[in-house]
């Protein structure tokens, strides 16, 4: 006897699996690209000496045919589309995540949680980062669980049905609040300032007595975005050796290749990643982010598996550029010269380290400018706050502090009624120069870019 | 998107039938740049959509009895390009080129961005300054209404959900009005209107009369600062009496505080762009 | 599912997808042509700029449904097995995209801009990129690319921008 | 009232990491008709970085760039590389790959040698052709070399070699050392339209002379510092993330997170300084970092030349300079003595 039940069950799971095969509805037979037979390969590349050519880029002709295969342009059979829960609150005890209901959602192959991460934690200079949030939530942006599905909107739509229970926890969003000592620390750690610097040189007390005059400001700068044109991609594809072949938009794979082998466990040579062109980085696509996650997820489910960051997880996940909260205090003799320079750089660090200890660096080292300063003292100091990572970002603190020591050199050049350019060339580093690190400073042009510059802008005649 | 079905009629009574039978669960599509963004976001399926872009009775720019009608359907390029525009009411030119970049206007209708009726809407101020009607057709017919009274609040119109915008008509008495229309963002290309505002008048015997103060984004809906007009109204136009309306109209305005801009700053654009579109909408009637 | 016909790149195309399946997706995922790109998918940043008879839109803000029976142009029909399009030509001369990402767009709209437009200036032609953005280039080489491929292909002039006042 | 006004941004910036090691590593094989593949574990991001390696090891070679090909970002093939971060691929992974095809090159050498009768180290390459130093006339092509060297002496020409920047560790009380190999060198200028009523600010025109050593490939440095000069200008005035109280981005999109358009852009004047610094590829430093670093300082001191306000805090959005202006008149109308 038939059993009707049983039938129809195997029905409707027949049914189920041909709406899945159908939904994958992957491009099967490529379509006949238009593009020219032959083209003339640009004089200035056939040039020898190659130094110095205005040598067109052979991508830049694969762009501009739309031949580039970015990440999101590469489809593989069965490959299944990764999305990430984000948590929504900024400072929260993670109580419990619940991705029953989303499993049972249409389309869903997997779910992963941070728990599952053999390591999970990651970080340039310290591993103090989860992939995916098991613990604490420590901004709004931090991921909490990821789906692999067969369509992205069905992994979306799988997200919704994730349920986490949160205890929360006071944020912390201004870092000079964070860094009192009764501020709540983020990080369990006795202090929420997690990288200082220091750059002493000469004598500052000195110099500010030899000064003529002193001018003090307090200069901020603001959270920005990288904003790639492209969002973060990957795709995983886990084979039957044990081994992990990663298409990702990362900037820098040898170290990214690192990083994944410690959180997933795994010897380095199992891993392979291939960048394929990138679009865009500025900095932004130096960590790895989703690619442990997709791994597991590939690992789980056996399939491909893709993960683009929609531009809302580009923004609110991905790392920023640092704001800055800087003090500067600056002597100089009645002519301009400047002989002192007292610093303070707070540097709001976000939730996690990321390249906060490269930024601050790098920042303490230029803040003096590109200036002869003899006596200088910078203190510096990067503080955790339940914001969106800070990370690296074309610059690393150079921007912040050339605005408040630009801006603070026409201050002063303006109260002692001496020339912008005028007081720039007096004060700028020539060729054997001492650093503020007491390095000598060689192919030193900063005068050279100044003239250049002024006089293609026509400074001099200029007239408002 | 979450699924939905699809309905694509071929004419205006086929439109109004296919929204009678599917309301309430049924929206209609047009040129899509605003309602296809808001559609990615929701959770859940709208039901039916009825997509418009192709009737071709919405479409269309004619002069009638009435004034300038411009079909509900015609896109911001077109309003930018047509002859009987910029002769007879060239402000919209300006208003139009500042909707979103070429590729929303390309796609996106006027009657789009009446209906959506967002607060920051370009098409708005103009067509209030100049007193347009809008003609909507509903199962029990067709009906006339003011800008003021076709906007409700915030993305709510009076326009019910079986009915159809079918065309904004520009009276024939306000065609070749002085108008000037200005917008304030937070950049140059794309941008969200931090303040927009319309002004027009007709300039007799040296007074200034009929005068229209329009303003954008600075209350739920596009408004009239009449209290500005008032000031105005059969005087003589004088840089002061134009500074005093400015300062009126900011009392008429309730703008939001938020992250785009401060309640503050929004009124002093809102001081400007009445004193901006007036003077240049007096220079225009010269 | 609905069917969709659409001419893509001269050539008719057939695909029944969902309705709510956008142009982009359709081009993308169904017909393979990856030129259009997805960058924000919600119509701010142009990357996936086609031109549906003849005009620039964002592809994703469009539903496949609302393209039937039309023609598409994508990057991919740009050139010809022959012919190396002069704006491509011109964005490779003069190193005009960098990552590359919104090179597919940006051409797009470059081709609808030199398409309608007799005279062209400067700021118009910044006016007709707004649509689409950049992080790489600074738009100037992008500028200097359409200036390049509007002389070659109309033969008329984009006069220079203003000399500086000093 | 339009008020215009001109300001200066002035920088410098190092070249790789900060006192850590950062090395590249590069393989060059030259292939049996001269050609070669270049192998780097470098990522190109959109910089152009693969075409001004290409153009180093073409140098080296003394082929043209387009007998290069580059192979790169695969960690499979390719020999490690920090990576495309810290404006270091010229200058780090360009050493690498100069070293790399100097190796390869002497392979060649030693097997031209013979064939021309002289000493390895009296030879040359230039012009796709293995030459004897101040006698051109005799000369191989380096097709006819590389096929000898690899299947008559069988010494495939494949040259591997890598390059860390060397530097001092820094005193971690005062920080003295030598972080950094070198630095680069720039100069921004800002021209500026204000409006007073407003607060709009219009950066009309910018100037821009960049150090970067010899420009490898000047029109892609160009690039470079076109593209930093709109990052930085939207640092200077329009960017910014904002939160809610919650700790929410309020701005997580592009509609209304205010990245520069190309309406947005001034004019742009470009200079390469002229430089050569002598532990660079063929006196090359960097460029990639440095063009955003003083934009912002240019328009901020341009702002403060226009109306006298001084802005401190990033970004000068209109409705802050606006305030500024609004607050120095006052403190202006404060000033004036009390009538009497």
């Amino acid at each position: 006897m038939v059993d009707e039940t049983k039938l129809a069950e195997k029905q409707e799971t027949v049914e189920t699996l041909r709406k899945v095969d159908d939904d994958l509805r992957l491009p099967s037979v490529p379509e006949r690209n238009f593009f020219p037979k032959e083209i003339d390969i640009a004089p200035a590349r056939l040039q020898t000496p190659a130094i110095g050519q205005r040598a067109t880029r052979p991508d830049g002709r694969l762009h501009g045919l739309g031949q580039t295969k970015y990440i999101d342009d590469m489809f593989f059979p069965g490959m299944l589309h990764a999305k990430i829960k984000r948590a929504g609150v900024a400072h929260a005890k993670i109580k419990s995540i619940d991705v029953s209901e989303a499993q049972k959602m249409p389309g869903v192959q997997a779910t992963l949680i941070g728990s599952e991460i053999p390591v999970n934690s990651f970080g340039p200079s310290l591993q103090d980062q989860p992939l995916l949030a098991d613990q604490v939530v420590r901004h709004a942006g931090d991921g909490i669980a990821a789906v692999a599905a067969v369509t992205e909107q069905q992994a979306l739509d799988a997200l919704e049905k994730i349920k986490v229970v949160y205890e929360e926890l006071p944020p912390v969003f201004d870092p000079i609040e964070a860094m009192s000592e009764d501020a709540i620390k983020i990080h369990n750690n006795d202090s929420n300032i997690y990288a200082s610097k220091t750059i002493i040189k000469g004598d500052i007390e000195q110099g500010f007595k030899d000064s003529d005059y002193i001018f003090e400001r307090r200069f901020t700068t603001q959270m920005v975005e990288h904003v790639p044109m492209e969002p973060h991609a990957s795709i995983a594809e886990w084979d039957a050796n044990g081994r992990v072949t990663l298409h990702s938009s990362l900037g820098r794979i040898t170290l990214g290749r690192a990083d994944i082998a410690r959180t997933l466990e795994m010897p380095i040579n199992r891993i392979r990643i291939i960048a394929t062109v990138v679009g865009g980085n500025f900095g932004g696509k130096n960590e790895i982010t989703t690619e442990p996650i997709i791994s597991l997820l590939s690992k789980k489910t056996g399939r491909p598996v893709k993960c683009v960051f929609t531009r809302e997880d580009e923004f609110i996940s991905s790392t920023t550029r640092h704001p800055f909260i800087m003090d500067y205090k600056t002597g100089v003799s009645k002519e301009g010269k400047i002989l002192a320079r007292k610093v303070r750089i707070v540097c709001d660090g976000g939730a996690y380290c990321s390249w906060t200890e490269t930024t601050l660096g790098k920042a303490s080292i230029l803040s003096a400018g590109p200036y002869n300063v003899e006596n200088l003292h910078v203190d510096a100091y990067a503080v955790y706050t339940t914001k969106t990572v800070t990370g690296a970002m074309r610059g690393f603190g150079a921007p912040q502090v050339c605005f408040a020591y630009e801006s603070h050199m026409d201050d002063i050049a303006a109260e002692l009624g001496i020339e912008p350019l005028e007081i720039r060339l007096m004060n700028a580093f020539n060729e054997g120069s001492s650093s503020p690190t007491g390095q000598v400073l060689e192919s030193v042009v900063v005068s050279d870019s100044l003239i250049m510059a002024t006089e293609r802008f026509g400074w001099k005649e200029w007239q408002k | 998107m979450q699924p939905f079905d699809f309905i694509q009629p071929d004419t205006i009574d086929g439109t109004i039938t296919a929204l009678s039978n599917h309301t309430p669960n049924v929206r209609i599509l047009n040129g899509g740049t605003d309602y296809l963004v808001e559609l990615k976001h929701v959770h859940q399926s709208p039901g039916v959509i009825v997509d418009i872009s192709r009737l071709t009775g919405i479409k269309g720019i004619s002069l009638i009895d009435e004034g300038l009608r411009i079909g509900s359907g015609v896109t911001h390029t077109e309003i930018m390009s047509n002859p009987m525009v910029k002769e007879h009411v060239p402000a919209m030119i300006d208003a139009a080129h500042v909707v979103g970049a070429v590729q929303t206007r390309n796609l996106g209708t006027i009657g789009g961005n009446l209906v959506t009726c967002v607060p920051s809407m370009d098409s708005g101020p103009t067509l209030m300054a100049l007193d347009a009607q809008v003609t909507i057709l509903g199962p029990n017919g067709k009906r006339q209404s003011s800008l003021q009274d076709f906007f409700v609040g915030p993305r709510k119109t009076s326009l019910n959900i079986d009915e159809l915008l079918l065309d904004i008509i520009i009276p024939k008495e306000n065609l070749g009005k002085p108008a000037k229309f200005i917008k304030f963002g937070l950049r140059k290309g794309q941008a969200l209107a931090l303040v927009n505002a319309a002004s027009a008048l007709w300039l007799r015997d040296g007074k200034c009369t009929d005068v229209r103060i329009a303003l954008g984004a600075v209350a739920p809906v596009v408004i009239r600062a009449k209290k500005a007009e008032s000031v105005l109204e059969g005087n003589k136009l004088t840089d002061n009496l134009i500074d005093e309306a400015a300062k009126v109209a900011i009392r008429e305005a309730k703008p939001i505080d938020d992250f785009r801009a401060s309640k503050e700053y929004r009124n002093d654009l809102i001081e400007i762009a009445v004193r901006r579109t007036l003077k240049s909408a007096m220079l225009n009637s010269k | 599912m609905t069917d969709i016909t659409l001419n893509v790149n001269g050539e008719v195309k057939t695909a029944s997808v969902p309705p709510e399946t956008t142009l982009l997706k359709m081009l993308r995922e169904d017909l393979n042509f990856t030129g259009a790109k997805i960058g924000c998918d919600v119509g701010d940043c142009g990357a996936c700029t086609v031109l549906v008879d003849g005009l620039a839109v964002n592809a994703c803000l469009m539903l496949a449904a609302q393209a039937n029976g039309k023609e598409v142009l994508t990057i991919e029909g740009l050139s010809t097995l022959d012919k190396y399009h002069p704006i491509q030509k011109a964005f490779e001369d003069v190193a005009a995209l960098q990552c590359g990402f919104c090179g597919p767009g940006m051409i797009m709209a470059t081709k609808a801009l030199i398409d309608q437009e007799q005279e062209l200036t400067r700021d118009q032609i910044k006016d007709a990129l707004s649509g689409n953005l950049c992080r790489c280039t600074g738009y100037t080489k992008i500028i200097d690319g359409v200036i390049d491929a509007y002389e070659k292909i109309t033969g008329r002039k984009v006069p220079a921008r203003n000399p500086r006042a000093a | 009232m339009i008020h215009r006004g001109k300001g200066i941004g002035c920088m410098w910036y190092p070249i790789g990491f900060t006192a850590a090691a950062n090395p590249s590593a590069a393989t060059i094989k030259v292939n049996e008709d001269g050609t070669a593949t270049l192998l780097t574990g470098t990522v190109e991001t959109g910089q152009g970085s693969l075409t001004v390696l290409a153009q180093i090891a073409a140098e080296e070679l003394g082929v043209s760039t387009d007998d290069i090909h580059v192979v790169s970002a695969d960690t499979d093939a390719t020999p490690m590389d920090t990576g495309a971060i810290a404006s270091r691929t010229t200058y780090v992974t360009g050493n690498a790959i100069k070293l790399a095809a100097e190796h390869a090159k002497q392979i060649l050498f030693e097997v031209a040698a013979p064939m021309l009768g002289v000493q390895p180290n009296q030879l040359e390459a230039i012009d796709r052709k293995i030459q004897v130093q101040y006698f051109p006339q005799r000369s191989l092509p380096i097709a006819d070399v590389a096929l000898q060297a690899q299947f008559v002496m069988g010494r495939p020409p494949i040259g591997s070699a890598s390059y860390n920047p060397p530097t001092v560790g820094m005193d971690p009380e005062t920080g003295q050392g030598k972080p950094f190999s070198t630095y680069v060198y720039a100069t921004q200028c800002a021209e500026v339209e204000v409006d007073d009523e407003t607060g709009e600010v219009d950066v009309l025109y910018m100037s821009a002379a960049h150090d970067c050593g010899t420009a490898i490939n000047p029109m892609l440095v160009e690039g470079q510092i076109e593209g930093g000069i709109s990052m930085g200008l939207g640092f200077a005035l329009q960017e910014e993330m904002l939160f809610n109280d919650l700790g929410q981005q309020l701005n997580p999109n592009l509609t209304n997170y205010i990245m520069p358009t190309s309406l947005d852009m001034p004019e742009i004047d470009v200079d390469i300084v002229e430089n050569f610094d002598p532990t660079g590829p063929f006196g090359a430093k960097g460029v990639g970092e440095p063009t955003a670093v003083p934009t912002a300082a240019a328009i901020c001191n341009a702002i403060f030349d226009a109306v006298g306000v001084r802005i401190t805090s990033l970004p000068a959005t209109a409705e802050k300079v606006l305030m500024a202006i609004k607050d120095k008149r006052l403190s202006n109308q404060r000033a004036l003595p009390a009538a009497e």
